[in-house]
């Protein structure tokens, strides 16, 4: 039975936390993670797996963890999927087991282990395909067995943050070599910035009682973090996890501010997303136990012998009262004495290889733990725990096990299969990893970015190495960054360095024991239940590049990503198929590291402010005044103003009405406006619009098409010109800023040689465009220097002036069709402006309108909408606009109207559309067909581009874009939705007013 | 060649799967060949696939360089659907989708076709009239789409967070519902399969480095692997077209730019559905493992890395939680990168060249996926034919001479 | 993502930039006496090349200059920064 | 002359006098709206020494030519945007230096856009300031980097600003276009909350 030691680890034993797992009561302490805690109450079954159902539990005791996941909290504050090891104690956590049902213990998914013969690697794919119809019953019943928690619930009551960061030198792990590299650097007063996944620094002395300067290594450990957290320009956060290492040295941190408290303290985030830009990074991040594949191998208590050394140093657990370690290699016999100091029996170790240096065989001997070399475990016994293992003689040759079976009692199985450096960053990061015959392991090699590997993580697992190598890292990093050592530097750290070992004895898979024990699974990768089998399987299905094997049999697809697995799947693969593991080579590994959360990720930009919203100076007014919104591009505009009573098409009506007969208002500050100055201003707006710009007097007004070189419609809008040399342009609001963009790579790249100067002036004015038949007798009343006569004041002219007291600035154009004035003035004078307006305005009913009838407004008179009648297809001269369009100069776009489809006659063209039943307004996105029904496919000759009532018309009416449709007014089309079709009758696209004399009043 | 079924299954399971046959074989490659697909991609997998059952040309081979469905294949966001706003395009891959139904069958694997509806949404009134436009285009093209609003979407897919007051509200949506999604891999393994039974060499670790042309007519290749002949040449590289065009002395209106996708952890059945949006740019369904599978968006340079910058995947997250409340608390597991073949109009080229036999299939972009069987079925037929199938003949390269294109934008503009 | 030193700013993120595709791309003056085709090249064919590509890019949130990049298309290692104007330099691959 | 009480800041609506407090006390973060002051957008070659010198003759100082460094002589800030692109700030009051500045340029290629009201300037204080800005802006604020008399253009939790450090302490002034100042100033509010704000009269 696991259970705690009465002294001895970093735990505090003065504090008791209580907690629960699946319904059960516990107690633990400061110092426990969820797993410890677990463990110290004697549970040992803390999962099921993914395919199988397996009883499961824990394997680590750190982040590669497969098997204990648990979900965390409950309600909105629940997350699934949550790795025991990593989730540190608090009073009153609660944690549930998943992927099982009803319980843990008693789980009816079960029943699949007894289908999985059936269930091979890739077995979906050999069936389920007869009949046809049925795969949606199979895909149904699929997914019920699939995933692993339940999803978490809306309503995430947490908060989290971003924070970006720079930094000299970025050390990414905590332990002897990260600590090392960090110290140096920071004691030379570099910008550092140190992180470790854990939750405190450490990294493997926190669990292996190493000695440094001939101290206890924590001591170590915590006299440089003080040293760190004492210096100016240096941090060292615990609890953050390195997820991904981008391009140009940008690391990317997930920190764990309040996940080890009940809740995160008030105002902090629970989590933060650090966005670190790093002269240096110092990849210190260790290895990763492997675990040895041998039948049997996923039973609670099955466990890496780090993990089982961990628990015991960290914590005070013991996993076991017996336990039997087996190791490939040298570390495992270090656990094995602290075991037996600790008091737990050790009934062997078994160690594969034929030999080992007689000083560890000693040390063994010295603790009476009795050693079975060439040895091997080829059975766990026991199902929900161990109960004991089979041992058998190992041949030469590693591929049969013979002799006779021995069993040990034992209720736990330390294991170590080798050591496989973390070396997921470094070849994020672009570096190529070299396979070391040696260790068994890859080792980083060449490329990547300025980085070092440093310590384990570079295949050195000699603490003195580690030490050296680090200190060595943290003084080649400072060099890099340019920075000059301060005062005498002091000496680096020094530990007993280890004498020669045996090298490790490589073996993928421990050959199975003879009888029923042949066919025990030996998993590799525990999460997917994936099998030594189903590699063997894949590779002799053809599936023989190792990411053809690892997407055929999903092994190292789990949250782990494999990071106990993926060598192990490697060697067998390499195995099955005669080849070196190096031609095999690794799957990719990607970010992030481990698991990353959304919301962390997403960070402050949710809810309303997942995009910026943009205000005019008067969308206070409007708020205040009930307008219904509309987005349009990060502006949120009026749409309508309802009043009490009003659904949107009265309102809507009531405004169009109002503007026509007497006097509208609307807030027209979203336009774009680029203030454009120099000699050759003219020159360029030719070079830019359709038509010519260079005639055009001081204090006029032209309407202008911009084209993109394909020859198609990007961008329209009235230009001023306010001097010879100086001009005002305006845009439609979405496309203001790609205007001027666009303006400026013109100048810069391609006519640098123009004298001209575009700034934007968008924000600068705000801008209230009175409408209307009594435009001009409000604007009269408003008292101010200008005459708003129609010959001191024509269309398509500007004045300065001032207006109700407010200087301003009034363009005569129209957008209505209506006798219309925008005024711009200053935009902190927007609200008196439109108050003014609002109040003098009275007289004549004025009503502010939404963009809804601004819409109606406009396309009663035919103007068109870019990105409404346009859609990145249509010509100026499909929209009927050739008169716009030069003969005379060149422009941007001119030479593809003459491409040979671009120039065809029967292109469509923007029309009039009037339904015959004068109530309906079809919808705007239905297609134009010749006759009422046909039978898919139905050919389509054009489709509506606006369609709305017009109360000034008494009757609906639409804009559609038609083949050959300029030459087709009078004639009947069908216009077709959802199964719908209605006639309606070309005409031009002037509804009202066609000579447009209302504007010109 | 066993066939699979459930008998077979049950047959080797007593067996211990010991007597499973390889899906398809690694022949080293021949002198030469009658016909030659460069790019072991689906597409290029169903070419060969088509060449063999429907037109006879046996005697041919797939060149990957790397390993099949290693390309943008092995690493999409599987969406299929055929809901585009352009006849041409619409019919293309609405052939597709009828080839779609049949294809586990057809290649005995089981591709997993899952039609599980496919939503389009839309978060202004500049959506709503697009998509609506394109609704009614499909239906009058015989293509089945619906239109939601927004209380039908929310009946449709409950997670998806309808709020009026949201920053992007929903107003609507379209649904396709016989699009879904389908297993990519299982895509190329499986007309691996096929054709490697019709006697398709399939070689993998074969990359080709040039063109043999002469007289303005192709001949046949230089690989890593040696000189292979053949006087008729498919090439079906997505993200490398630029790179073959280039070796044959072309040029293409393309380019290639790194589209990412993520997976999140494995949850319990949430989602049934595929919901994709333009406005809030992200994509999402959950696989039938568990994962919601997730696209991002493209970069905007030009890329063969076959990964992405942070920030976009950082938008896309943003989309996701905004859009899916509950994934708040979820964990992003991976993320990758593919290298998609921009065209700009959208819009594939299938196509002859001006270099005689020689065949260009490319210009995919982020939505090639879907496109798989019928985009390999009249690639197949053109490259037999030595002309394009009334289906492609549309996609040739010089509507960009004429202008002729073939706009999606629209119905493109979404990833997917 | 990219860590991009503006010829003008300095060292900035990929974020404040926006990358203009292809660089050097002289529009033809006499577009007039061009056919289609070889319109077609200027409007929509590009080199695409894997390796090196020189670029235009324009620093949005910053000077609002555009520069030319010559930028490895896998390795992403920017070789150079040139103003507009600057002689392109030259690189292998 | 205009009555100066019509002119309403681009976050009047969020009532932040009543807020106001003289003294930021114990927060990390003291957030105020700085007085409308003039500013342009000055356009012209910062390689021709006239057009340098008709601006210093105008401003009392030439134009900065150092990225990200601000020229200063009292009370008119010149910032560098870029090498042919200032911004000219001055308090209300001096709206007659500006007009000097229009008619000194003359006929030298150059430009000159009123942008009085185009940008909102907050001002950002408090030991926590840098905490605050890199929780959505990618600059480096570290002393060493970034420096009283610097600024520079970025975005800040996904709108452009340009900043510009104008004491040690250290005082920022961001400037922020003036639709995106209400939701600049929520946005910060809410990220300021780990560190209490202080919302001081500008
Ligand atoms: C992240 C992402 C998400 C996507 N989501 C979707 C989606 O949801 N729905 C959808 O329909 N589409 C989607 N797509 C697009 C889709 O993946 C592609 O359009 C489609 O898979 C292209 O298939 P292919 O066979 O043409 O190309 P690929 O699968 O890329 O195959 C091309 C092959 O050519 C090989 N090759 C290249 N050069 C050579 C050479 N010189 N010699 C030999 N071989 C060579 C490559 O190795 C590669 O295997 C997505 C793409 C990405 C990257
Ligand atoms: N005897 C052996 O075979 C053997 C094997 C391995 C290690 N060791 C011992 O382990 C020590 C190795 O020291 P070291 O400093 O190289 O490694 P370490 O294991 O002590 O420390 C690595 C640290 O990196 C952290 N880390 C890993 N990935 C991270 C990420 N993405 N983000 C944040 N943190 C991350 C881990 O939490 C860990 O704390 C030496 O003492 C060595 O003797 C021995
Ligand atoms: C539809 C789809 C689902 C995926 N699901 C998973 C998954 O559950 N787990 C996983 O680790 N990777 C998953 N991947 C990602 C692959 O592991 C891999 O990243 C991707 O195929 C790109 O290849 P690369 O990363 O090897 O370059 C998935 C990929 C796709 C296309
Ligand atoms: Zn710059």
């Amino acid at each position: 039975m696991s259970g705690r030691l009465k002294s001895g680890g970093a735990i505090d034993r003065d504090e008791v936390l209580r907690f629960h797992f699946d319904d059960r009561e516990y107690f633990g302490h400061p110092g426990d993670t969820l797993a410890s805690a677990l463990l110290a109450n004697g549970v040992r079954l803390m999962g099921r797996s993914f395919k199988y159902h397996r009883p499961r539990g824990l394997l680590a005791a750190g982040a590669e963890e497969p098997n204990a996941l648990v979900r965390l909290r409950s309600g909105r504050a629940a997350e699934p999927n949550l790795r025991a090891t990593m989730v540190e104690l608090y009073d009153g956590l609660v944690a549930e087991s998943q992927n099982r049902w009803p319980t843990l213990r008693f789980d009816v998914g079960e029943v699949n282990s007894l289908f999985a013969p059936l269930f091979p690697a890739g077995f979906y794919y050999k069936t389920f395909m007869w009949p046809a119809s049925a795969w949606k019953h199979y895909e149904w019943a699929i997914r019920r067995f699939a995933g692993l928690g339940r999803a978490p619930e809306p309503g995430d009551p947490d908060v989290y943050e971003h924070r970006h960061a720079h930094c000299d030198v970025l050390v990414i792990g905590g332990g002897p070599a990260g600590l090392a590299a960090a110290r140096r650097a920071t004691r030379a007063g570099a910008r550092v910035i140190l992180v470790d996944e854990g939750a405190a620094f450490g990294g493997s002395l926190r669990g292996n009682g190493q000695a440094i300067d001939d101290a206890p290594g924590l001591d170590w450990v915590a006299d440089v973090v003080a040293d760190i957290e004492a210096a100016a320009d240096a941090v060292a956060l615990p609890r953050t996890t390195a997820i991904g290492y981008h391009d140009h040295n940008y690391v990317t941190l997930l920190e764990r501010v309040g996940d080890h408290l009940p809740r995160p303290e008030s105002g902090q985030p629970r989590r933060r997303l650090w966005k670190v830009r790093a002269r240096r990074v110092v990849l210190a991040t260790g290895a990763i136990e492997r675990p040895m594949v041998l039948a049997d191998n996923d039973r609670p208590g099955v466990m890496l012998a780090s993990a089982v050394q961990s628990y015991l140093n960290r914590q005070a657990v013991k996993v076991g009262e017996r336990v039997a370690i087996t190791t490939n290699n040298d570390s495992a016999y270090d656990v094995a004495v602290q075991l037996k100091a600790a008091g737990v029996a050790v009934p062997a170790l078994i160690d594969l290889r034929e030999e080992v240096a007689p000083a560890l065989a000693e040390r063994l001997a010295a603790q009476g733990i009795e050693l079975l070399l060439a040895r091997a475990v080829v059975q766990v016994h026991g199902k929900y725990g161990v109960k004991g293992v089979d041992v058998m003689r190992l041949a030469p040759d590693g591929e049969r096990v013979s002799g006779e079976v021995r069993r040990l009692d034992c209720d736990a199985l330390a294991m170590s299969g080798g050591w496989n450096p973390t070396v997921h960053l470094f070849s994020q990061s672009g570096g190529r990893l070299a396979f070391d015959e040696t260790l068994g392991a890859f080792l980083p090699g060449t490329g990547g970015q300025p980085a070092a590997v440093v310590g384990a993580a570079a295949g050195r697992f000699d603490l003195a190495a580690c030490l050296a190598d680090g200190d060595a890292a943290g003084l080649a990093a400072l060099e890099a960054a340019g920075i000059t050592r301060k005062g005498r530097m002091p000496q680096g750290p020094a530990a007993e360095a280890s004498t020669a070992g045996t090298p490790p004895r490589n073996l993928w898979q421990v050959p199975t024991g003879p009888g029923k024990a042949a066919t025990a699974k030996r998993f590799v990768d525990l999460q997917n239940d994936v099998t030594a089998s189903d590699l063997a399987l894949a590779a002799r299905e053809g599936y023989r590049s190792i990411e053809h094997v690892k997407r055929y049999t999903t092994t190292g697809m789990g949250t782990d990503q494999g990071k106990t697995s993926n060598v192990n799947a490697l060697g067998i693969v390499a195995g099955t198929l005669g080849q070196e593991i190096s031609a095999v080579g690794t799957t990719t590994f990607r970010p992030p590291y481990t698991p990353a959360t959304f919301g962390a990720i997403a960070g402050r930009h949710t809810g309303l402010n997942l995009d910026p919203i943009r205000r005019t100076p008067m969308q206070a007014w409007h708020e205040a005044h009930g307008a219904v919104f509309e987005p349009v591009g990060q502006w949120l505009r009026p749409r309508y103003y309802p009043r009490a009573g009003e659904d949107m098409a009265a309102a809507v009506n009531r405004e169009v009405k109002a503007t026509r007969t007497s006097l509208g208002l609307l807030d027209a500050t979203t336009l774009g406006k680029i203030d454009i100055q120099g000699q050759d201003a003219a020159e360029f707006l030719n070079r830019i619009y359709t038509n010519g710009w260079k005639r055009l007097g001081v204090g006029r007004c032209r309407y202008g098409l911009m084209l993109h070189e394909d020859g198609m419609v990007f961008d329209d809008g009235v230009t001023a010109r306010l001097g010879e040399n100086h001009f005002h342009m305006t845009t439609t609001s979405g496309n203001a800023g790609a205007v001027l963009s666009w303006l400026e790579s013109w100048l810069q790249t391609e006519w640098p040689e123009l004298r001209v100067y575009c700034n934007s002036v968008t924000e600068q004015s705000a801008v209230a465009g009175v409408s209307g038949p009594n435009a001009r007798l409000l604007m009269e009343s408003l008292g101010g220097d200008l005459d708003f006569s129609p010959e001191a004041f024509p269309f398509m002219t500007w004045q300065d002036g001032t207006l109700a007291g407010l200087p301003a600035r009034v363009f005569r154009v129209s957008f209505t069709g209506e006798l219309s004035y925008e005024i711009n003035v200053a935009a902190s004078l927007g609200t008196a402006l439109w108050e003014t307006l609002m109040r003098a305005g009275a007289a004549w009913d004025i009503t502010p309108f939404g963009t809804e009838a601004m819409h109606v407004l406009r396309a009663e008179v035919g103007f068109i909408i870019v990105g409404q009648e346009t859609d990145g297809t249509v010509t100026p001269i499909d929209l009927g606009l050739e008169a716009m369009v030069s003969g005379a100069k060149d422009f941007i776009g001119k030479r593809s109207l003459a491409r040979a489809d671009t120039a065809r006659g029967n292109r469509r063209q923007l029309v009039g559309l009037l339904p015959e039943d004068p109530y309906l307004v079809v919808p705007e996105g239905a297609q134009i067909v010749e006759r009422a029904g046909m039978a898919p496919p139905v050919p389509m000759i054009g489709h509506v581009t606006s369609s709305y009532f017009s109360p000034n018309l008494g009757q609906a009416f639409a804009m559609a874009l038609v083949e050959g449709g300029g030459a087709r007014h009078g004639e009947t089309v069908q216009v077709c939705w959802d199964g719908r079709s209605a006639p309606a009758k070309l005409c031009p696209p002037k509804f009202l007013d066609p000579d447009g004399s209302r504007a010109r009043a | 060649m066993t066939k699979y079924s459930l008998l077979s299954l049950v047959r080797n399971a007593g067996r211990g799967h010991r007597d499973w046959r390889e899906a398809w074989r690694s022949p080293e490659p021949k002198p030469s060949y009658d016909a030659l697909i460069i790019g072991g991609g689906g597409h290029g997998l169903a070419t060969a696939y088509y060449l063999a059952s429907e037109h006879g040309l046996t005697n041919i081979a797939v060149l990957e360089k790397g390993w099949i469905g290693g390309g943008n294949t092995g690493r999409n966001t599987t969406i299929i659907r055929s809901n585009y706003l352009e006849d041409a395009s619409s019919r293309l891959y609405d052939h597709a989708v009828d080839l779609w139904e049949g294809l586990s069958r057809e290649l005995n694997f089981n591709v997993m076709f899952s039609q599980r509806g496919v939503m389009n949404l839309a978060h202004n009134e500049h959506d709503v009239r697009e998509l609506r436009r394109r609704v009614h285009a499909n239906q009058l093209n015989g293509v089945d789409a619906e239109w939601l609003w927004r209380d039908e979407v929310q009946a449709f897919c409950p997670v998806l967070n309808c709020d009026p007051a949201a920053r992007y509200p929903i107003l609507g949506a379209t649904l396709q519902r016989r699009a879904g999604v389908a297993r990519h891999d299982a895509v190329a393994w499986g007309y691996a399969r096929g054709a490697d039974r019709r006697g398709v060499d399939v070689v993998e670790n074969c990359e080709v480095t040039g063109f043999i042309i002469r007289n303005g007519e192709v001949r046949g290749v230089e690989t890593t692997r040696g000189e292979i002949r053949a006087p008729k040449i498919g090439v079906v590289t997505a993200g490398h077209s630029s790179v073959m065009a280039t070796m044959a002395g072309l040029r293409l209106p393309i380019e290639s730019h790194p589209l990412q996708a993520l997976v999140s952890e494995p949850i319990k059945p949430i989602l049934d559905t595929v919901v994709m949006s333009n406005a809030v740019h992200v994509y999402v369904s959950q696989s039938d493992k568990g994962e919601l599978v997730i696209g991002a968006g493209a970069d905007l340079y030009n890329s063969y890395a076959q990964r992405g910058s942070f920030p976009v995947i950082e938008e896309t997250v943003r989309a996701l939680v905004e859009l899916f409340p509950f994934t708040s608390r979820l964990s992003m597991l991976r993320s990758w990168g593919g290298i998609v073949d921009i065209c700009p109009d959208a819009s594939p080229i299938i196509s002859k060249t001006p270099v005689r036999g020689l065949y260009f299939n490319c210009g995919w972009g982020t939505g090639g996926f879907k496109a798989t069987p019928g985009s390999g079925w009249v690639f197949a037929h053109t490259m037999a034919r030595d002309e394009p199938h009334s289906l492609n003949a549309p996609f040739t390269i010089e509507r960009f001479h004429s202008g002729a294109l073939v706009a999606e934008h629209g119905a493109a503009a979404v990833a997917h | 993502m990219l860590l991009i030193t503006c010829p003008w700013c300095g060292v900035r993120e990929e974020h404040e930039f926006a990358c203009g595709g292809e660089a050097h791309i002289v529009r033809p003056l006499d577009s007039h006496t061009l056919d289609d085709a070889e319109w077609a090249d200027y409007v929509f064919m590009r080199r695409n090349p894997k390796g090196v590509q020189y670029e235009r890019w324009v620093h949005n949130d910053g000077c609002r200059r555009w520069f030319n990049m010559a930028r490895h298309t896998v390795s992403h290692e920017i070789l150079a920064i040139y103003k507009v104007g600057e002689p392109k330099p030259e690189f292998e691959g | 002359m205009l009555d100066a009480h019509l002119r309403l800041s681009s976050l009047a609506h969020l009532g932040l006098a009543a807020r106001s407090i003289e003294e930021a006390g114990d927060a990390g973060i003291a957030l105020g709206e700085v007085p409308r002051r003039v500013a342009l957008t000055l356009r012209g070659d910062g390689e021709d020494a006239a057009f340098l010198d008709a601006v210093g003759r105008a401003l009392g100082t030439a134009p900065p030519l150092t990225a990200n460094t601000v020229a200063s002589l009292e009370d008119v800030v010149i910032l560098w945007l870029g090498p042919d692109e200032w911004l000219v700030n001055a308090p209300a009051a001096r709206e007659d230096a500006l007009q000097a500045l229009r008619s000194a340029l003359g006929d030298l290629h150059h430009a000159v856009a009123d942008v009085t009201e185009s940008r909102t300037v907050l001002r950002l204080s408090g030991a926590s300031a840098r905490d605050l800005l890199a929780q959505g802006c990618s600059l480096d604020f570290h002393p060493s980097v970034f420096q009283p008399g610097m600024c520079a253009g970025s975005h800040l939790a996904l709108t452009h600003v340009t900043i510009h450090q104008i004491a040690e302490d250290p005082v920022y002034e961001i400037h922020v276009h003036r639709s995106f100042a209400d939701y600049l100033w929520r946005w910060l509010e809410a990220a300021s909350e780990p560190y209490g704000l202080a919302v001081v009269t500008g």
